[in-house]
């Protein structure tokens, strides 16, 4: 802009000429050793940050965004599977007007519970903390959506015959309730995140699917052809 | 705003609008890598390389 | 390398730009940035509903006496949404914004949460959270000791109704205790029943076949602004709409009148007038039913009586109205009263119609009885499309009360309210009676204590001013309301009833309806506080006042009380929810009257002719009264009622206010309609703020400026200005009550003011 | 927008609102406020912060007593179709964020709150007051958030909402249908709210697409009109009225056009 | 601390105190403007008087006018470096800091005014492309970032910053390329000037602001573009005028001034006949066309048909003429008015797009709307302005803002 002002120029040039005392700390000092050397410093703290900030951002933050919680019982899926006789439906049904019930209640769970029926703790837990004074278990749900969400199991699992496996993993299989991790700030569940804090690569065999709304989009894409409306899924 | 966000589309209008902003943010990103990196070698050069500041 | 404050602050800023740099390629200002916008999503403070099975429970709306049939939606047993109930007889599923927006006296925030013991002055809102234990047996104990001390006609209670279980409860709880004063709150139905009474000889509750009427002539009933049962109205006119002719005759553009095939404005309190002179026009041109009139009516013509003196006959009477002159007294051109009564004639289902607005002030005598003369003309009398005495449906049978000798000497006390005296022989209750008798009374008040349930007259009685002057005087009060009205915040003592959606009640449907139905109010909710079926708490009571009161309930509580009510019919009420009994009497027996003259009497010899007009019985005119100085008070103030408003003993939701327009209340503030032409020359603009006078009241009010409303005349809803409930009610708009008083009916002592005379001056 | 119709038996729900049997009760609002949580204040009667997904309206012929009419005139979403092609409905095309949307299967205008940023931009380029921001965050005293229904969220502060056409029934109703394996959804499946609470049933709701629909002979009534149809919103709530100064009040006509004229004229257009 | 490093050598400045009670002055306005948007920002927009019917308010305008009249920066860059005249250059610098005023004004504004600040950024990640506001969007932050890397380089000029070598280096190689930059910049703002035009003229259920055919694009973008070319160098002369009777110093030579007017001047009259035109054809086609006499949207007390006139005879035509005018330029007291009037046109202009047409009725049975800013909209409207005055003052003090205020004002 003021490229052609010459006071510009002259008054840089200047400089030293009018202000010669801070010369042995100025950097810009063209050939004084000290300065080369620190050039140097600079570019390694510039390093130190650099790479301390990547790695707190890659294995400390994902620790601190989420807590961690034990589910109030460790649930055995795979004891339950075997002995059900129409699989996972068996607890996790529709109810007539097709909406789906999700987490069993006690109701589901008190024909066989009535009494603990093996001395395995948590099953005496079970009967004991929450049959028994009639108390609902506050499970945590993984695959739990905001409210702003509208799933229809019934679209997915009737509709268009997908199995819960698709989205949800083995988890009919576990033997043991995985740690809930909920998300500090927004209280996701990280699995609706996917497990990857930066969601790359796909999730392993038996994993569940990562669900935020891109997931869902993108199946919807390939499956159907196009991406669908906004209230196809948001209530 | 980018070809994996949920709104994507390619069709015109996002080729035209898309292509002109990503053209203007491209130049503005390019002209400020260059001087910056211009700048860091004409300073680490010294007084080497005076052709620039001569040129005024 | 030295590190002095320079290079301190050159390699600082080395450390942040290195990990400003790194942390951009480390998810962590990304997934941030995104929680951080979740977070706003799904903000703490912003409500999570519940999610689970939808079930739906029926039930009876009894918010108001309409009585209509409802539906809730529950989710995981919380009731999250009320709808109309396409099973119930009477309103098939059409369902008022009030019944809609129950739920909001369910959670609302002026529920009354346990029972609750004054502690500061009366109306100071201080109040002490005690036992129900501790409540009932306080109240027990004050009740006690005014029998003790031989009073027990002290005690009065007002109630909501009269049909139906409950109030059966209460009066037998009164009856066996002592006390004639069982008061009901007024109503419409009070006039009409008792012009039904007289010319019928039948005591019934009042039932129009609308259903099945093609011509309705309504003087000022507010058809479509909440009359009888707002469902059913708002049922039959979307679906007969085409096949009916509706003529609305009111000095007001109302809702109704909206949508009527034609609105005629006429002067308040002339409407008897145009119903003699409409009578006039029916006789002189022979347009009545002969048959009828010749065969099963008495009084028509002149008529001697056993002592030999002649007694003009209606026809005589009526001919002193004609058009010319009832065009006077009414404001409506001549042309207009001839046509009208042809079409209403020439019909072939007339019905003709009264009581105002909502029908909450019953009104003039002579004014009933000169609508029912109407309907007597046109033959319409206990047929369908007809008007006809609905007997109660009597299935409240209990064992005989046997009553003690105080009990025994008060009830032959007399009514503190003059209902059933030899000045108002006809009249069961006078509840606007009672302000005045306690103002009135030297020393102490003749009311000791004073129960009230399913009522809020210190809200709804006219002139509040003497209202709250009459309730100071009582000593104790008691209040049963489930809500924080009015009355409970004036009271000692809070009984809290269960809301209506907690609790079991059978519901006889409203005046008006032409069927007999009987709904069964079940609870659709566990109680959600520590509240108490008012049933209960009487049988407690009299359980606690022991001897031949404790004997009178021999039930454990009300739901024994009902079963046995209801006997055999316990089972298919309690499985179907509503009982109907179709009201449907073969032809002949239908003009079978219990009045002295076995026919319908057009001249009603039951009635006090000593207080009437050249001492005739029959239905005359006298305008009815409006309270204030002609030249003071210039203009005529009248209430309107409106479905967006409840002015009855139940309060609008807060839902209801919301859809109040901005003409009608705006901020805190009412809007009075006024005429452009009379505002004009008062000089007021729409939105001027103005003081309105009347000879009971002051208030402030805004203009809206009207068209549907006549010259000269200015007119306010009923249902605002509350001051009790919660903030969502409170301190909005004004209560006509206060500017209004009552004016006594000469022949039955019910209140019949809708009107009074008014100023305006800007603010 | 550009995006093609995929569905071969797309829908067109709409409504058909008969103005001469609306009693102005307001139960269609009241209905809808408890359908869809909206939120209500301690002090409602400045209409222009109040949320109403349908506002009743009422509306005179301006002529003096004794000649005065009143008509009533409930005002949901009209869910606009829009300029030329379905889906540019003045409010959609001017969302930056896709907040609000045009579902091509229903025909209705979606609006996402948690999308939905606040610019306002849809409530400018509505005509019909439809929209409705969200001045403060909803409160519902004592338990009264115990009455919220799970089925449609409640917003939050900063976010415009407007009537969904109770969308979630729709679903709900889909829900079912997938169930029992069926395609189709009968009539009566799916209803708003304001048409079932309507008392006198003025509200007529179903799929304008479909001859057996009761909606789709109503809207072809001679005394059918549609509210600013000259402004080319192409709005799928029609109404009814016998009277002629209500039709002519529900569009604007210099004084000596006649409203069925120009309505012939713009309806050529679509 | 001592200043004296700081300031430009050759050129004089108040002392330090006098600077400093300026300064405080306008940082106690610029603080009640900040309290008022944490205020907002904290209890949400219930704070303004905005609503359902009045939901593009003071703000939305103040958004507008400010980028109108921040249009001198790419305009004279737009002559500067492409157009190629060079005596510009003696103004530009000043163009480009009340430019990025203006811009970073309508950035936080725009910040402000959403209900969701938080979630503003999915203008941007969920863009529709189809609506105006998301063009608006991307080319104002482009814009601004234009802006940023035209202010660095004068910025780095600051005697004490360019000391060091790399910023000095930095300085010097941004200027290298600033017209590449600057070229960039005039692409974005036509852009983004036209798509401001597009905001009001796509609303087509707004009868007062819709248009049609050729008069919706380009015609609508065109007016928006040509208004802000035209006014914005207006407004650059009225600020420089009004610094120049502050620091009470010649600034910027005359010659320069004249030819900036000039140009102004003739971008003005170009811009109100086809404002004109595009009146005429919306009064007398497209408003009849949907059922509206043009009588009908000045028929409030407010909104008189003196506002159509003020618009484009008075604060159009007028000043347009004066400018084109050898003598009237040439007369510093007309310059003024001409200058001034022009800068009011343009406001005056945005505020009929946006609160005229909020405030039409367009049911035949609705009432003109009513709408009065609260204090918290009225304070976070000042605030650009007592940051604007904060930002000029420190500039015009410690950078070489006007190459010829050396020359002008001679130090003995």
């Amino acid at each position: 802009m003021s490229s052609t002002d010459p006071n510009q120029t002259v008054s840089t040039e200047a400089a030293p000429e009018t202000a010669p005392t801070p010369v042995d700390h100025e950097p810009e000092t063209n050939d004084s050793p000290p300065s080369k050397s620190s050039g140097w410093a600079v570019f390694l703290f510039f390093m130190i940050g650099f790479v301390g900030s990547i790695l707190s951002g890659w294995i400390l933050f994902p620790e601190l965004l989420y807590s961690k919680k034990d589910q109030p019982i460790d649930f055995n899926h795979a004891v339950h599977l075997d002995m059900v006789s129409d699989e996972c439906n068996s607890c996790h049904y529709f109810r007539d007007d097709g909406s789906f019930a999700g987490m069993p209640d006690l109701s589901s769970c008190v024909d066989c519970h009535e009494e603990a029926q093996t001395d395995d703790p948590e099953e005496i837990k079970f009967v004991d903390e929450y049959v028994t004074p009639g108390i609902e278990v506050p499970w945590l749900n993984h695959s739990k959506q905001p409210d702003c969400v509208f799933f229809s199991h019934s679209a997915h699992v009737i509709g268009a015959d997908m199995s819960c496996e698709s989205c949800h993993g083995d988890i009919g299989t576990s033997e043991h309730t995985r740690v809930f991790e909920e998300n500090r700030l927004t209280g996701y569940s990280r699995d609706i995140w996917g497990h990857s804090i930066s969601r790359l690569g796909k999730p392993e065999a038996g994993e569940p699917l990562p669900m935020k709304m891109n997931d869902c989009a993108k199946c919807h894409k390939e499956e159907t052809g196009h991406k669908g409306a906004c209230f196809q899924c948001h209530k | 705003m980018f070809p994996f966000c949920f709104e994507w589309a390619w069709d015109m209008s996002h080729v035209v609008f898309m292509g002109a902003l990503w053209y203007a943010l491209s130049i503005i990103g390019a002209g400020l890598t260059f001087a910056i990196v211009k700048s860091v070698f004409d300073s680490a050069g010294g007084g080497h390389d005076d052709q620039d500041p001569g040129h005024h | 390398m030295k590190i002095d404050r320079r290079s301190f602050l050159t390699y600082g800023t080395a450390l942040v730009l290195g990990g400003a740099a790194g942390s951009m390629l480390t998810p962590a200002p990304w997934k941030l940035t995104d929680d951080v916008a979740i977070w706003t999503q799904n903000w703490p403070w912003t409500p999570v509903p519940e999610d689970g099975e939808i079930t739906y429970k029926q039930s009876v709306c009894t918010l108001c006496p309409g009585g209509c049939g409802i539906n809730v939606r529950l989710v995981n047993g919380r009731p999250i949404k009320i709808e109309g109930s396409k099973d119930h007889p009477a309103n098939k599923g059409s369902l008022c914004p009030m019944g809609i927006s129950g739920l909001q006296y369910l959670y609302g925030p002026s529920r009354v949460t346990s029972p609750l013991k004054r502690e500061g002055k009366r109306g100071e809102g201080k109040w002490k959270k005690v036992s129900w234990e501790e409540a009932l047996t306080a109240v027990a104990k004050k009740l006690a000791e005014l029998r003790e001390n031989g009073r027990p006609q002290s005690v009065a209670c007002i109630t909501g109704s009269d049909r139906g279980t409950i109030p059966n409860l209460i009066g037998r709880f009164l009856t066996a205790y002592g006390s004639p004063n069982y008061i009901r709150s007024a109503n419409a139905q009070d006039a009409i029943e008792q012009a039904i009474y007289l010319a019928q000889g039948k005591q019934g509750t009042p039932g129009f076949d609308i259903e099945k009427a093609d011509f309705i002539l309504s003087f000022g009933s507010g058809l479509l602004d909440g009359w009888g049962s707002p469902g059913r109205m708002f049922n039959l006119y979307g679906n007969q709409k085409p096949a009916k002719k509706i003529i609305q005759i009111e000095p007001r553009l109302s809702d109704t009148a909206a949508k009527a095939t034609q609105w005629i404005g006429i002067n308040p309190g002339t409407e008897g007038a145009l119903a003699l002179g409409i009578a006039h026009v029916i006789i002189k041109e022979s347009l009545y039913d002969r048959n009828f009139v010749e065969n099963y009516a008495f009084g028509f013509d002149d008529w001697t009586d056993d002592n030999g003196k002649a007694h003009d006959g209606f026809a005589k009477m009526a001919k002193k109205f004609a058009p010319e002159k009832v065009s006077r007294i009414t404001g409506i051109p001549k042309a207009e009263i001839v046509s009208l009564a042809r079409a209403f004639a020439r019909a072939s289902k007339p019905i003709a119609l009264n009581g105002r607005g909502h029908g909450s002030v019953p009104g003039s005598i002579d004014e009933s009885l000169a609508v029912q003369s109407l309907n007597a003309l046109v033959g319409n009398i206990n047929k369908p499309g007809g008007i006809s005495a609905m007997p109660d449906s009597n299935y409240a049978k209990w064992p005989e009360v046997n009553i003690d000798e105080i009990a025994s000497k008060g009830m032959q006390q007399p009514r503190i309210d003059g209902a059933g005296s030899e000045q108002f022989p006809n009249t069961r209750f006078l509840l606007n009676r009672l302000p005045e008798i306690i103002n009135s009374a030297q020393g102490e008040s003749p009311i000791q204590a004073l129960m009230v349930t399913d009522a809020n007259p210190l809200y709804t009685l006219p002139d509040t001013a003497a209202t709250k002057k009459a309730f100071d005087r009582i000593p104790f009060i008691v209040s049963f309301s489930p809500y924080m009205d009015e009355t409970a915040s004036h009271a000692d003592y809070i009984l809290p009833n269960h809301s209506y959606l907690e609790r079991l009640q059978d519901v006889p449907t409203s005046t008006g309806i032409s069927l007999q139905v009987t709904g069964l109010a079940k609870p659709v909710v566990k109680p959600l506080y520590d509240t108490k079926h008012v049933g209960d708490s009487f049988i407690h009571m009299a359980k606690a006042l022991g001897g031949f009161i404790e004997n009178a309930f021999p039930w454990d509580d009300y739901e024994a009380f009902l079963k046995e009510t209801l006997n055999d019919q316990w089972r298919k009420f309690k499985r179907k929810g509503v009982i109907e009994i179709e009201h449907n009497l073969p032809e002949p027996l239908a003009y079978t009257f219990n009045t002295v003259s076995g026919k319908f009497e057009f001249y009603p010899t039951a009635r006090n002719s000593a207080t009437q007009k050249e001492n005739s019985a029959l239905p005359s005119y006298t305008p009815v009264p409006i309270e204030g100085d002609v030249q003071r008070f210039k203009l005529v103030l009248i209430p309107y009622d409106s479905i967006r408003l409840a002015s009855g003993y139940m309060a609008n939701a807060p839902f209801m206010t919301k859809t109040v327009d901005d003409t009608v209340l705006k901020n805190q503030i009412g809007l009075l309609e006024i005429n452009p032409a009379t505002a004009k020359e008062l000089s007021l603009k729409e939105g001027d703020t103005a003081i309105l006078t009347t000879p009971k009241g002051k208030a402030t009010v805004k203009i809206h400026l009207y068209e549907g409303i006549m010259p000269g005349i200015i007119a306010m809803p009923r249902g605002l200005g509350h001051t009790a409930y919660s903030e969502y009610l409170a301190d909005k708009g004004t209560n006509f009550n206060e500017l209004i008083g009552p004016i006594e009916d000469p022949t039955s002592g019910l209140d019949m003011a809708w009107g009074i005379r008014a100023k305006l001056t800007r603010a | 927008m550009k995006e093609k119709n995929n569905h071969k038996h797309a829908k067109r729900y709409g409504m058909v609102i008969d103005l001469d049997k609306c009693t102005g009760c307001g139960s269609c609002m009241v209905g809808c406020y408890s359908e869809n949580n909206v939120p209500f204040k301690t002090d409602e009667t400045n209409k222009l912060d109040s949320i109403n997904w349908i506002q009743v309206y009422k509306i005179t012929n301006g002529k003096p007593f004794p000649n005065t009419e009143v008509c009533y005139l409930p005002m949901p979403c009209m869910q606009c179709d829009g300029v030329g092609k379905h889906g540019h409905s003045p409010c959609v095309s001017v969302c930056p964020a896709v907040a609000t949307d045009y579902d091509y299967e229903t025909g209705i205008v979606s609006q996402i709150y948690t999308r939905c940023f606040g610019c306002r931009y849809c409530m400018a380029a509505c005509p019909y007051h439809a929209r409705k921001f969200n001045w403060w965050d909803p409160v519902w005293p004592a338990d009264m958030e115990k009455y919220l229904s799970p089925n449609v969220s409640p917003r939050m502060r900063g976010v415009v909402e407007k009537c969904s056409f109770c969308f979630h029934r729709y679903q709900l109703a889909r829900d079912k249908a997938y169930y029992e394996k069926r395609e189709e959804l009968k009539e009566n499946e799916y209803q708003t709210a304001c048409a079932e609470a309507c008392p006198t049933g003025a509200i007529t709701f179903g799929d304008l697409n479909n001859k057996s629909h009761a909606v789709y002979k109503l809207k072809n009534s001679p005394n059918a009109f549609r509210l600013l149809e000259r402004l080319k919103t192409n709005p799928k709530v029609y109404y009814l009225s016998n009277k002629r100064w209500v039709r002519r009040a529900g569009d604007n006509y210099l004084a000596h056009e006649e409203p069925a004229k120009i309505k012939q004229k713009v309806n050529q257009h679509h | 601390m001592k200043e004296t490093p700081l300031i430009p050598a050759g050129v004089k400045r108040c002392s330090t105190w006098q600077f400093s009670l300026w300064m405080t002055a306008a940082t106690a306005v610029l603080a009640w403007g900040v309290y008022a948007m944490i205020l907002i920002w904290w209890k949400g927009l219930n704070q303004t008087n905005m609503n359902d019917a009045y939901g593009f308010a003071l703000w939305i305008w103040a958004d507008l006018a400010i980028i109108a009249i921040g249009g001198g920066a790419f305009f004279s860059g737009f002559l500067t470096y492409i157009i190629g005249k060079k005596e510009l250059k003696n103004i530009i610098n000043f163009a480009v800091i009340i430019g990025f005023i203006c811009y970073s004004c309508a950035l936080l504004i725009l910040a402000i005014d959403i209900g969701q600040p938080l979630r503003g950024w999915f203008i941007f990640w969920h863009a529709n492309v189809h609506s105006m506001l998301t063009e608006v969007a991307f080319c104002l932050s482009c814009y601004f970032a234009v802006l940023t890397i035209e202010f660095i380089p004068l910025i780095l000029e600051n005697p004490k910053l360019n000391k060091k070598p790399f910023l000095h280096h930095l300085s010097h190689n941004m200027h290298g390329i600033m017209a590449i930059f600057a070229a960039t910049g005039v692409f974005l703002s036509f852009f983004h000037q036209g798509s401001l035009g597009g905001v009001a003229g796509v609303l087509y259920g707004r009868p007062f602001a819709f248009r049609e055919h050729i008069f919706i694009w380009p015609w609508t973008f065109f007016l928006f573009t040509w208004s802000a070319a035209a006014c914005g160098p207006c407004f650059t002369i009225l600020v420089t005028w009004i610094t120049e009777k502050i620091t009470r110093k010649k600034l910027v030579k005359q010659s320069v001034i004249q030819l900036f007017a000039k140009i102004s001047g003739w971008m003005i009259i170009t811009y109100i006949i086809a404002k004109t035109i595009d009146t005429v054809y919306w009064a007398f086609v497209t408003a009849p066309g949907m059922g509206f006499t043009l009588m009908d949207f000045y028929a409030s007390p407010t909104y008189n048909i003196g506002i159509l006139f003020a618009e484009i005879v008075l604060c159009g035509f007028i000043p347009g003429l004066i400018l084109i005018t050898k003598r009237g330029r040439e007369n510093s007291f007309l310059l003024m008015t001409a200058v001034i009037l022009a800068v009011i046109g343009v406001c005056l202009n945005r505020w009929v797009m946006v609160l005229q047409v909020m405030a039409v009725p367009v049911f035949s049975f609705n009432d003109w709307y009513t709408y009065w800013p609260s204090w918290q909209e009225v304070a976070t409207t000042v605030l650009p302005v007592a940051y604007g005055i904060i930002v000029i003052s420190l500039a015009h003090r410690y950078l070489p803002v006007f190459p010829q205020e050396k020359e002008l004002n001679p130090i003995d």
